[in-house]
Parts: structure tokens; sequence; C-alpha cells
């Protein structure tokens, strides 16, 4: 049953695929079918579940022996609880929707069968991520994630600029992937195996007391590379930049892979291993403190970018951000940081959903500075993407705020200096959401239609996609059926789904007995707190109201200040990694190149040079005179005739 | 005594390769035709082969030994254990696919030419080295292993220097020129390998008085047979060298980026998947099992070339131009890791270093096929003369990247189970080893992705806008290596089986335990 | 006088012969510089015969000139052939040896 | 005594071996330093007979008397003839080319040399058996009951060896034509066709004294034309050349029959009508 769960979206990939140009004109209701195959299956298991007592709701199907080594034994079983059928259920029911919404958004493309192909694909990897049963197993989902996202980032391959960027997107993602296997490696030869059970139990009972101790040292080692690969999937600080970029991808694809699910691997990932991490407590402080710096970074970069999706990729970095750090705070935050993961999931992709249909109604346009005033144009889109909005920046009653709250209040339970430090950071990331996403709202829909009077054409725009450029003034449209009725759906869960979580902590409670859960005690009371978060909230607001909503917005951007400018380079990040990284291993392989061309293969070809050197000279004794040739046997003859001789004599 | 199985399995191929070469010169596609015919019938031997093994049985099974030069105590002695098993699967199975891929390598330029011979001697060529090969991994005694090692290379070294790629940017002459450059590089190489492995041999047969490999290791075992520290070390570094460059092993690599890059796409695959993996082979079931004494001490320096060499070639190979070349140093790179498999002295290790022998040479085979596909197409090498194919040959690019993922060993595609357990057996006793060798995980998706993208994605050149896709023979190679990759990355059980027992066995050989894991996990 | 003389005298021969082969390049006088070497051979074998007191060393002088004849035969008709294609008796002009 | 006997010989032999080495050591310079391949052959001939001696001395009475009837009586004729068909005149170059080979092969000698007198002065060569036993029954008989036995083998491939030496000797030296002798017609008709001479060659030897194969005949000029003096001759670089030797004697007849005939000795001063045959011949030789 479970295996089907994935089976199905494998199958359909298989046949995408391979299946050839036949399938062109069926081959996106079969992946979208084969989508809703697996939510259906996911909702029928999530049903057994319920109908289970609460501790009894893992369940664990063992498939095969995948790799028996002497001593290493990894196999392919899944492992399904209340974390992993939270993960089914938000992976396939947001993706079903985002395959509905592809159809419409994907129509004129000539490859829509194989973008169709590798949505399954992705959906089966992810699912295989979040089901597995050992780390190795999830290990294979972890890469097949990042080949999807590899794939559909770089699925306008013509564009080199999208062909770059997923390739950084593989590249940063396998520098995580790096910190995973290491970490495997390090469990094995710790304890010998690798799966969940094992592992994680002799982490507790070793903590507890109940076992032989296991080193602190290690745990934390373990921990920290978790916590690498966590970064790379995530896009947290160092392992950021892949994000941005990322966005060359087609519009679903972000939404559903850099918005709702893939990305949130890490914190998955991190949710996944809290025994290990509860161990190790300098662990922690460091996944909380990767979260928080992510938080504002993200936060700044999307107040900076005119680029809507980039605008709202900050906005998805920031608000993973928030998911780690909640991760981090250990028991107290992890199924809230899940609860934020699921509304984010929610509301983040029914806003990126929005924000291709509006790219989709302005000619694929992104700059925001050449929108405005759309809201009489897209109804539809501006109602759903509004709900989205209040939902992200936390408008009490919508989801945002139910799932925000509590890691502000968990963060600031944390105790001490740093529970008041990272609350007052997440504090702060709350008003800086409500002002870059209040900024991309007011640039999008209210204000002037600055898009009327645009210079003809825009040729110096970086980042048109492909159908752009069919010249002249963009004439705004609702977006079909297929594509409003998923975000209407999205949006539905952006307004509910957190009140349904939150009230009564029925998703904690839910989620206990895998991640266990405590209450935190903030050193202010709950009702403080969430009256400074609205608070904060309203100052964001009304300041992007003063930039952005009073005036009018300029079309070209303006200069900015030294923050802006910097921001809108990702804070250079970037131009670091290209510099260090990029050119001095350029460097270093052209040097090596040289190296070996003359030092390695030198000293071979030097040898054969002087072999030859030396024969060349002696090849002058062989003149070819019998006589010649003669004097020399002769003297070699008189040679032996005295060693002869000397042997005699001695 | 029962059918000489293995005897039949190596002089199939080897009659087969005379066969082909007594075709009439006007008659090449029956050549062909029959090289194939061979090739698969030997598949079949194979096949037999390892149906007939039984992995919880002997050491050495399917023994054979006859007298041969009873004055040296040489025998004609063969025999299998798991893991010459594997490989010698690996070697028939790839084979039909070499020909199959040099279909039209070795036709001559005009096509009415009725003289032309090479064809027929190309296809008999690689049937010989088929034959040498298998030998070597069936052949327990050291005198007859070193024959087979030695022998392979002068059909190797033909088909290097024989039959290059048709296209050459520098022209035929240029190409001429390098090819017999590369022909004999990789022919001194081996040979001065070989040499001083000779001299290895006859020191062992003085030491030992015996060239019978479990002979000698069962007198080690049982203390018979003392040999002295320096002795053991000597020898252990003679035979090592043989394989270190056969294999290759940085610093000794340099002729392989050569030769891989001159010669056709199928000899290439000959090359590094097939004869290559004789020396990984041997330093396994030689090194390890002669002289084990000498193999620990050796292990520090082993491990260290075996690092540089991942790094390195991993390094090389973002630095290249040159398509075919690159994937040379990334075979380079993966060498290092079978190295360091074999070395670090786990089963994990030695385990993975077998697994990846097989599945480098199946991935190395898929990539390589492909690129070479490739260049017939376009007539040039370098990278910079690729761009946008994937828009004009989509499924040449989709298999193109299927190899190159197998390359960079995604999970999921065969070569990760085994890099992977490389890792964590190198890991599990080198915690710094396992970890520089992880870098070369991140190398490795640098160079198959750079690679990538500049020859499939982008805007296409105008030079290939007419680019065909890939026909149905060409299919016909790679969709079963492809689907052979997906199978043993998802269920390598039935490999593993193999080579367990035989790990175990070379594990007791050098009386080394793995490491016992810090604390019993609860089961 | 001791007969040991005989052998330094064949010792002489020979070495006269032998740089006689090396320093004159008519072929025929190389030759005959051959036969010279062999005939100091063949006394001292002849002075060992006597030496030991049996025939063996006569028996081996007689071979000895038996091959020395056929020696000459074929030696000489390599010189006329050689001289006939080259017009020369020169042993130097016979260079093939240097490509 | 009797070992004293061993050691020395009568002093009849001693004072032959001086003298008689004497000349064998001469006769073996002679034949590496003699400019002229015959002279060469004659100093070897010399030697070797010098060296039958000695074997006949050493009690070889058989081996002596082989050594001059084929050694010195068939084998050195052999050489002799063909120095002949090489060139009996022919003065090799004593001057060497090859640098250094001169000073190599004198070393290597003298080491050589020196190397072997020291092995036999240092070898324990204590007594000399004599033949007298074994020669009791007669050198010729000893030798046969050897050869006939022990060595009958060795005798019977020297046998193959001489009979393969011999058809080598007439494999190498035979030409195979390769094609069709050509007739006489055919000669003349190439001869038409090339027009390059297609008058008979001239004769050698226009004066009677001189009717040798080796003088060329003298043109109406007094040069000599080397087309009278056959091919071989020629590429031998034997052609005597004797038309100085004629107008001397031209001459000297003239001188002689104008002292008769009290003639004025001839003036110099060339006439209108042009030189005299003579003269021209003289202009020429200038």
């Amino acid at each position: 049953m479970i295996a089907l769960l994935i089976a199905a979206p494998l199958l359909g990939a298989a046949v995408l695929l391979c299946g050839g140009r036949r399938l062109d004109k069926a081959g996106h209701w079969i992946g979208t079918a084969l989508a809703f195959v697996s939510f259906g299956l996911g909702a029928v298991l999530f049903a057994g579940l319920l109908g289970r007592g609460a501790e009894d709701r893992t369940l664990v199907q063992h498939l095969y022996s995948w790799v028996p080594v002497e001593g290493f034994q990894a196999d392919v079983a899944f492992r399904l609880d209340q974390l992993s059928i939270t993960f089914v259920l938000l992976i396939t029911g947001v993706g079903s929707l985002i395959h509905v919404y592809s159809i419409g958004y994907m129509e004129h493309d000539e490859r829509r069968r194989r973008f169709f192909g590798y949505l399954n694909l992705f959906l089966a990897a992810m699912l295989i991520l979040v089901l597995a049963d050992n780390y190795l197993l999830l290990y294979l989902g972890w890469e097949g994630v990042g080949l999807a996202s590899y794939l559909l980032i770089g699925f306008w391959q013509h564009k080199p600029s999208a062909a770059t960027a997923a390739k950084k997107a593989f590249l940063v993602n396998r520098v995580g992937d790096m910190g995973l296997s290491i970490a495997v490696m390090l469990m094995f030869t710790t304890f010998g195996t690798f799966a969940f059970t094992p592992v994680l139990d002799s982490v507790g009972a070793a903590t507890s007391g109940a076992a032989a101790p296991v080193g602190e040292g290690t745990l934390t080692a373990i921990a920290l590379m978790l916590l690498l690969a966590a970064c790379g999937k995530s896009a947290q600080v160092p392992l950021q930049s892949w994000l941005g970029d990322a966005m060359e991808g087609p519009t679903p694809v972000s939404a559903l892979i850099h918005a709702a699910t893939m990305v949130t691997a890490g914190v998955y990932l991190i949710v996944r291993s809290g025994a290990i991490f509860d161990a190790a407590p300098d662990a922690q402080l460091v996944v909380t403190v990767v979260g928080a710096v992510t938080l504002i970074f993200g936060a700044i970069v999307g107040c900076a970018k005119d680029d809507i999706k980039k605008a709202l990729a900050g906005s998805t970095m920031s608000q993973i951000g928030y998911m780690v750090l909640a991760a981090g705070l250990g028991p107290i935050g992890y199924a809230v940081a899940i609860m934020h993961l699921v509304t984010h999931g929610f509301f983040k992709a029914g806003l990126f959903l929005g924000a291709g249909s509006v790219m989709h109604g302005m000619n694929d346009e992104v700059d925001m500075r050449k929108y405005g005033g759309l809201r009489k144009y897209m109804p539809v889109t501006f109602v759903t993407f509004g709900l989205g909005y209040l939902a992200i920046i936390g408008f009490p009653g919508l989801s945002g705020f139910f799932s925000k709250d509590l890691i502000i209040e968990a963060a600031f339970a944390k105790g001490g200096v740093q529970g008041w430090i990272l609350g007052t950071v997440t504090l702060v990331g709350a008003g800086i959401t409500a002002y870059y996403m209040t900024r991309v709202m007011l640039m999008t829909f209210f204000g002037e239609e600055r898009w009327r009077n645009l210079p003809a054409a825009s040729p110096d725009a970086p980042d048109v996609e492909p159908a752009a450029g069919h010249g002249g003034v963009p004439h705004p449209h609702e977006s079909p059926k297929v594509m409003t009725v998923p975000m209407i759906v999205l949006a539905f869960g952006s307004v509910f789904a957190g009140a349904f979580f939150g009230i009564g902590e029925r998703f904690v409670h839910w989620l206990e007995p895998v991640t266990s859960f405590e209450h935190g005690h903030p050193p202010v009371s709950a009702l403080t707190v969430t009256a400074a978060t609205v608070t904060v909230m309203a100052i964001g607001v009304g300041l992007a109201w003063l930039h952005y909503g009073r005036r009018p917005v300029p079309v070209v951007a303006p200069r900015g200040s030294l923050l802006t400018r910097a921001a809108r380079r990702d804070l250079y990040q970037d131009d670091f990694n290209h510099v260090v990284l990029v050119r001095g291993g350029e460097h270093l392989t052209r040097s090596l190149v040289y190296v070996d061309h003359t030092l390695v293969d030198g000293v071979v070809n030097g040898t054969a040079a002087g072999v030859g050197g030396l024969s060349s000279r002696m090849r002058r004794l062989q003149n070819g005179f019998a006589r010649s040739y003669a004097v020399s046997m002769f003297g070699g003859t008189a040679v032996l005739v005295a060693a002869t001789l000397l042997m005699r004599a001695v | 005594m029962s059918f000489p199985l293995l005897t039949a399995t190596a002089v199939l191929p080897a009659l087969g390769a005379v066969a082909t070469a007594a075709v009439p010169a006007a008659r090449r596609t029956a050549a062909k035709w029959l090289a194939l015919l061979v090739s698969l019938a030997t598949l079949v031997l194979a096949v037999v082969v390892a149906v007939r093994f039984e992995p919880g049985g002997a050491r050495y099974q399917l023994t054979e030994t006859y007298e041969w030069i009873p004055a040296f105590g040489v025998r004609w002695e063969l025999g299998v254990d798991g893991i010459g098993v594997a490989l010698m699967l690996l070697t028939a199975l790839l084979i039909p696919f070499i020909v199959l891929a040099g279909w039209h390598d070795a036709d001559p330029l005009e096509t009415r030419s009725k003289r032309w011979r090479p064809t027929q001697g190309f296809f008999a060529l690689i049937l010989m080295v088929e034959a040498m090969v298998i030998l070597s991994f069936e052949a327990t005694d050291v005198f007859l292993f070193y024959i087979f090692f030695e022998a392979m290379l002068i059909p190797m070294y033909f088909l290097i220097g024989g039959f290059g790629d048709r296209a050459h940017q520098g022209g035929e002459e240029a190409a001429a020129t390098q090819r017999s450059y590369a022909a004999v590089k990789f022919l001194l190489y081996n040979l001065a390998g070989g040499l001083i492995m000779l001299a290895a041999v006859i020191g062992l047969y003085v030491a030992a008085g015996s060239f019978s490999l479990p002979d000698i290791v069962a007198a080690r075992a049982s203390g018979e047979l003392e040999m002295g520290a320096n002795t053991e070390r000597l020898l252990f570094l003679g035979f090592f060298f043989a394989f270190a460059v056969k294999a290759p092993l940085w610093p000794l690599h340099t002729w392989l980026p050569n030769a891989m890059g001159e010669a056709t796409a199928p000899v290439a695959v000959l090359i590094t998947a097939v004869v290559d993996k004789v020396g990984t082979f041997a330093m396994l079931r030689f090194c390890l099992g002669l002289f084990p004494e000498a193999s620990k001490w050796a292990t520090p320096v082993v491990l260290v070339l075996a690092l540089i060499s991942i790094v390195y070639g991993a390094l090389l190979a973002v630095g290249q131009r040159d398509i075919k070349r690159l994937v040379a140093y990334a075979s380079i790179s993966h060498f290092g890791f079978i190295i360091l498999g074999i070395f670090v002295m786990t089963s994990q290790g030695q385990s993975g270093a077998t697994l990846y022998m097989v599945n480098h040479g199946i991935s190395t085979a898929a990539l390589m096929l492909v690129a070479g596909f490739l260049i017939s197409r376009r007539g040039s090498r370098l990278i910079a003369d690729y761009g946008g194919v994937q828009k004009v040959a989509p499924v040449l690019a989709g298999t193109f990247l299927i190899g190159g993922l197998a390359t960079l060993s995604l999970p999921g595609l065969a070569p990760f189970v085994s890099e992977f357990l490389v890792l964590v057996g190198a890991f599990a006793r080198y915690p710094v080893v396992g970890i520089i060798a992880t870098f070369g995980i991140v190398l490795a998706a640098l160079y198959t992705l750079v690679l990538y993208q500049r020859t499939m994605t982008g805007p296409v050149k105008p030079e290939l806008v007419k680019l065909p896709d890939l026909r149905v023979r060409e299919l016909a190679v790679v969709a079963p290596l492809i689907a052979l990759l997906i199978f043993l990355g998802v269920y390598p059980k039935p490999l593993t089986d193999l080579v367990n027992p035989a790990v175990r066995h070379t594990m007791s050989d050098v009386q080394e335990h793995d490491p016992e894991p810090e604390v019993e996990a609860a089961k | 006088m001791n007969p040991v003389n005989y052998l330094y005298l064949a010792a002489l021969l020979f070495t006269i012969g032998a740089t006689g082969v090396l320093v004159r390049r008519n072929a025929i006088v190389v030759f005959m510089c051959i036969e010279l070497m062999l005939n100091a051979c063949n006394l001292s074998l002849i002075a060992f015969s006597r030496m030991h007191g049996n025939l063996d060393g006569q028996i081996i002088a007689f071979f000895t000139m038996v091959v020395a004849a056929a020696e000459v035969v074929v030696g000489l008709a390599i010189i006329v052939s050689l001289f006939r294609t080259r017009h020369s008796a020169s042993v130097d002009d016979a260079r093939l040896m240097k490509l | 005594m009797n070992a004293l006997a061993a050691y020395s010989t009568s002093t009849g032999e001693a004072v032959q071996f001086w003298i008689l080495g004497t000349i064998a050591v001469l006769g073996a310079l002679g034949t590496v330093f003699m400019k002229r391949a015959v002279h060469s052959a004659l100093c070897l001939a010399g030697t070797m007979i010098v060296l039958a001696v000695f074997y006949l001395a050493n009690g070889a009475y058989f081996l002596g008397i082989v050594q001059i009837v084929v050694y010195t009586g068939a084998i050195m004729m052999l050489f002799l003839f063909v120095v002949m068909l090489v060139g009996v005149t022919a003065a090799d170059s004593l001057k060497e080319t090859i640098r250094g080979q001169r000073w190599l092969a004198l070393l290597c000698g003298l080491g050589f040399g020196a190397l072997l007198v020291g092995g036999i002065g240092n070898a324990t060569l204590t007594e000399f058996e004599g033949l007298a036993a074994a020669n009791s029954g007669g050198n010729i008989q000893g030798l046969a009951a050897l050869l006939f036995g022990k060595y009958v083998f060795a005798f019977e491939i020297t046998g193959a060896l001489l009979i393969t030496a011999a058809v080598g000797a007439m494999v190498l030296t035979h030409r195979e034509r390769t094609e069709r002798a050509k007739t006489q017609r055919e000669l003349a008709e190439e001869r038409i066709r090339k027009g390059e001479y297609i008058p008979p060659l001239p004769a050698p030897g226009v004066y009677a004294r001189h009717n040798a194969v080796d003088i060329a005949g003298l043109l109406p000029d007094g040069t000599p034309s080397e087309l009278t003096v056959s091919a071989t001759l020629r590429e031998r670089g034997q052609i005597r050349d004797v038309s100085t030797e004629a107008i001397a004697d031209l001459r000297a007849l003239e001188q002689r029959s104008a002292e008769r005939l009290e003639r004025k000795p001839l003036d110099r001063q060339p006439r209108p009508g042009g030189s005299t045959e003579l003269t021209r011949a003289e202009e020429a030789q200038q």
C-alpha cells in the first residue's frame, strides 16, 4: 500500500519519459491522474491511521533488502507514521493541485509531456524521502528530488540562465548531500546501522543512560552534518544561493518544489532526527542560529527584489528559516515547525500560483515595477493572492498567524538570553515579512497601471521567460479555470488550515508520538507575544504602504541605499561564491591541467626523451661499418678473456 | 572430468576472433554479425558460469587444472570466486554492446573498397581482448595470469593505434600521429608495469616454490610458508606497480586520457570498463591474497594515492575541453574510489570496490558510448563545438544525462550503491579519508553537469540543427545499459550475494576485521 | 727450446690476423686475415696435441681446415657477387646495416 | 733428464723455429700491410707453408701435408683467382676512413695479444707428452681411427657442410637469367633504335706493339678512346694509357729521321694551313 503510493507517480514518470511522442496528447492527463491516485492512496492511508490508537500509528513496510553487505544492511523499507503521512498529504495534495494548474500553465509548451514526467518523478522521489525508514533510502529520495529539481529548473534548457541555475542548484545541493552522506557514515560507524528506529532509539537510550553512552561529540557531528544537508536542500545560509536562481524554472515548479515541498525537506530531516539533535545541544544552537540568520537574510533579500518570483523566493527562504529555527528549539518547536511548514505549503504555493497567473496574463513579465493595478483585470488571482498574502504576514485568524505565532512563542520559550534574542529576531522577521509582502501586493495589484506606458520593448530584461516578447502592451486577463481552481483550493487552505490545526493544538497532538512535544514557558505570556506580533506586522504593512502605496512606484528601479543594492545582489553571497569558489576553482583546475600535462606527463615524456637522446647518441656508434662492429666485438672478447683470466687468478 | 566451462568461456571468443579475422574481405557485414554472435554466445556461457557458481560454496569453483610447463610448475589452473564471476559477467556483457556500438567504426571510407580488411581485424581484436580479459579473471595460477595480463596489451595496442576517430580537429594526419603516440604510450606504460611484475612473479616463484595462488595462500595461512617481511614487500610492490599502472592510479595515469581520447568510443570503453578492471581485480586477488602483511604495510601510501586520484582526476575532468578526455579523467577519479575501497580493508569497502568495478563499467560504457555517438555525428570531440543538443536530439541528450548521473553516483543508479559502500568502508576505518573522498562526489557533480550544460543545453548551434537523434542500433546499445544501471541501483542484491563470500575470504586472507560500531544499536 | 713457444707464435699470428681484419677494407684481404687467424689456431691445436700426446687436437685442426675451406668457398662467392653488383670489394661500401 | 727432455726440444728444432717463426710473422705482417691483394696473398701463402713445416715438426705429418696441398695449394689459389677477377693491379688505399678505427684496432689487438701471451705464460704447461705414443701406429692411421670412430658424426656433418658450401657458392655466383637472351638481331635493332653508337666498336690497340686488350685505341687526333677497351677493364680503371708514350716515341722517331735526313729541327711556328695531327695531339696532351 505504501509502496503503491510511491509507485503511482513513479509509473507516471516512467511512462511519460519513455513513452515518446505518442503520449504528447494525453501525457498531462496521465500525470495528473496518477498524482491524484497517489493523493487518494495517501488519504486512504491517513484514514487508516486515524482509525488506530495514537501510539499505534507507525506502520513499517519492508519491501526487500537493498544493499546487503557484510555488516551493512540497507533495506528498502517504508515507514508511515504521523509525521510522514502529514508530508504525504501535503505533497500529494499540493502536488495534484499544481499538476492541474500546470495543465493550463504549460499548455503552449511543446514539451509538456516531459514536464509532467518530471513532476511525477519529483512526487515519487519526495514520497520516498518522507516515507523512507532509513537514512540511506532517505538519501535516495533526497537526491531524487534534487534531480527532479535540476530537471525542472532547467526545463527551459535552451535558456543558458536556466541551465546554469539548474546546475547551480544541483551543485549546492551536492555540498549539502555530502553532509548527509557523512552523517550516514557516522551513524554507521557509531551504531552499526542507519535505520531510523535503532539509531534514534539508541540515541535516546544512550542519553537517558539506559545504554552505553555515545560521545556527545559524535552526536554533535552527526547533527551538524544533518544540518548541512538541511541547509543545502532548504536553502539556508550558507547554502541558500541557489534558490533565487531556481526561479528560472516554470512557475508551477517554483510553487511545488521551491516553496511548498522540496525545500522543506531539510526541516523534515531535522524533525525526523530530533532525538539526535536533542542529544546535541550545541548542534541545536547552531540550527537556531542558521534559522535566525536565514530568516532575516531571506526577508531582506525579499524586500529588495523587483522580480516577483525572486521576492517570493526570498520569502520562502525566510519562512523556512522560521521552521529551521523552530526545529532547532527541540521538542517545543518540532511540531510547530511542521505545522508552519504545512500552512506555508498552502499559502506559499498559492502565492506562487498567483504570481504565475499574473505572469501568464502579463506576457510572462516578472518585473513588478511593470505591473500595477492588476486587481481589476484578474479578480480571482487578486483574491486568492490576497488571501495568501494575509496568511503569510500572519493576519490574525488566517493560517500563517497561528503557525508563526507559535514559533515566536516557542522562540521566546527557549529561555534565557538565547530565548530573548531568538524571539526578537522572529518578531523582527515577522515585521519585515509584512513589509515585503505588502510591497509585492501593492506593486502588483494596486497603484497605477504602469504596464500601459512602458517603453516599447525591454530587451535588457534579464529574466524574460521564453513566451515573452509578443511585443506591445500586455493585455492582462484572468487565467483559465484549470489554473484558478487550484489557486482557490489553496486559498482555502491558507485561510482555514491554521485555525483547523492550531485551535486546540490539534496538529501538535497529532504529531506528538513522533516528535514529542512539550509546552514552552515563554517569559512573557502568550497573549503578549501575539499582540506584539500583530503590532510588528502592522508596522511592517504601514511602512510598506508609506513606501509603495502612497507614492507611485518608478518603473526603473532607483539606485537605492547600500542595503537595497546589497540585497538585490543577494547580499553579495553569489559574488563571494563566484570570486572564491568559481574563480578559484577555475584557476585550480586550469593549473592542475597544466601540471598534469607538463609535470606528471612531463616526467614520463622527459624520460622517454632522455632515452631517445641517449639512443641517438648511441646511434652514432652504429655507423654501419662492419669493421667498426668488429672492433667492439674484439674489444668485448678481450674484456671477456681478461675477466676469465682474472677469475682464474683470483 | 566435467566439461571445462571456464576454458570454454575464454576459448570461444578466441576462436571467434580467429574466425572473424578469416572472413573474406568483401564480406564485412558477415564478420560483424559473426563477432556479435560470438560475443553473445560468450555471454550465455558466462551466465551459465554464474548460474553454476554457488555463492556459499568453496572459494574457487569450477576449477580446472592441467599441467602446462611442468618444469616451472606452471599450470593451466582456472577457477572463479564471486568477484571473478561478477567481473567476467561484466566483460561478457559489455562486449556485445561494444561490438554493436562500433558497428561502423572500422568501415572503409569508400564503401566499395573490396580489399579492406581492417573491419574484420577490429572485431577480431575486440574478441581477442575479451578472451584475454576473461582468462585473467579466471586464472588462479600467477604465471598464467601474468601471461594474459600482458598479452591483452597486444590487441589493445592495435585497437588504439589502428582505429581512431574519423573526425579530428587537426585533420587525418594529426589524428594518426596522436593516435600512434597514444598507443605507444599505452603500450610502454603497461609494458613497464608488466616487466616489473614479471620480475616479481619470478621472485614469487623463488620465494614460494609455486605459482598456484590457492596453494600459496593456503601455505601462508597455515604458516608453512614464511616470507621475510622485506621479500614480501618487494614482491608486493612489483605486483602493485603493474596493477596501479593498469588501474590507473595517480601518478601513473597519464596514458589513459591519451588512449581514451584517441581511440574510438567503443575501444575507449573497452579500455576503461574492461581492461583496466583487470588491474583493480588483480589488486584485490593477488596483492591482498598473496601479500597480506605487505598490503597492510603499504596501505597508508596507497590510500593517499587513491585520494589524490579521486580529487585530482575529478578536478582535471572539470578542466578538460575534450569530451572523451573528460570521461577519462572521471574514470581516473573512479578508479581512485575502487582502489580506496580495496585498501581500506573493510568488508563494505571491498564489496563496494567490487560492485564499483561492475557499475563503473556499465555507467562509463553508457556515457562513453553515447558520447561516441554524439562525436561521430558532429565530428568533433571539443565540448565547445556543442550546445543545445537536447533540443534537436532529446533521446540522445536524455541517455547522455542518465549516463552522466550514473557517473556522479546519483542514488537509484547502480554506481551510488558501490560508491557509498566504499565511502562507508573507508569512513569506518579512516574517517578523515572517508570525508576527503566524499568531496569527490561534489566534484563529480561539477564535471558531469558542466559537461551536460555545455553540450546539451543552451541555444542550438547552427552546425547542430540537423543532428539526427539516436538510431535503432544505438538505442539498442544504450537502453539495456541504462536499464541495467537502474536495476542494479535499486536491486543490487544478486551482485552482492555473489561478491560477499569472496570478500569474506579476502578479509580473512588479510586477517582484518571490520571495526565494531561504537554502540550496539537496539535491534 | 720450450714448445710453448709455438703457442706464443700462434697468439702473435692470431693477433696480427685480427688486427688485419679490423684495419683492412679490401674484403679479400680481410678474408685472408681470417685465414691467418684460423691457421694460428690450428698451430696452437697441433701444439696442444703434442703436449697432451693424443691426436684429438689434430682432428680438431683438421675440422677447422675443412670448415675454413667451406667458409672460403662461400665467402669468396659472396665477394664475387658483391663485386658484380657494387663494383667494389671494399667492406665499407656494404653499409646496409645503417639505415 | 727425461723430464727435462719433455720440456725442451732439440736444438735443430729450436733453430728451425726461430728462423721460420720470424718468416711466418713477417709473412703475416705482410699479409696485413701489403697494398696489393696479390702481394698479401703471396705473403699469406708463405706463412702457411712455414706453418706446414711446423705441423710436420710437431708430429702432425698428415696435417702438414694437407696444409700445403689444400690450404696453400687450393685455397690460396682460389684467393688468387678472385683477386684476379677483382683486379690484380688495383692497389688499396691504406688511408683509414673511419675515425679512430685504426687506433682502436691496434689497441684491441695489442691488448688481446698481451692477454693471450699472459694467459699462456700463466698456464701451468708442465709437461710435453710428445706424440711418440700416439703416432706409434702411424699418424694417418691414428687420425683415421679417431675420425671414423669418435668423431664420425662430426665428420659426416662436415661433409654436409662442404656440400652446402659448394651449392651455396654456386647459388651465390650463378646469375639467373630473368628474361630470354636477346638475339643478335634484337640487339642490333635496339642499338639502331637508340641511335647512340651505330657502327661496331673500335678494336683496341692501334699500334702493333700494344695489341693488349687494356690499351685504348687512339683517335685520329691522338686522344685515347675508351670505347676500344672492354667494359670490365674500364670499370676496374685498368686502362693503360699509352698516348703519351706513343707521342714521345713518335717525336723521337721524327727527330731521328730528321737527323738522318739532316733536316732542320722542326720549327714550332704554326703553319697557316693549321697544325699537324701531331701538334694537335700534343696540345691535347697538354
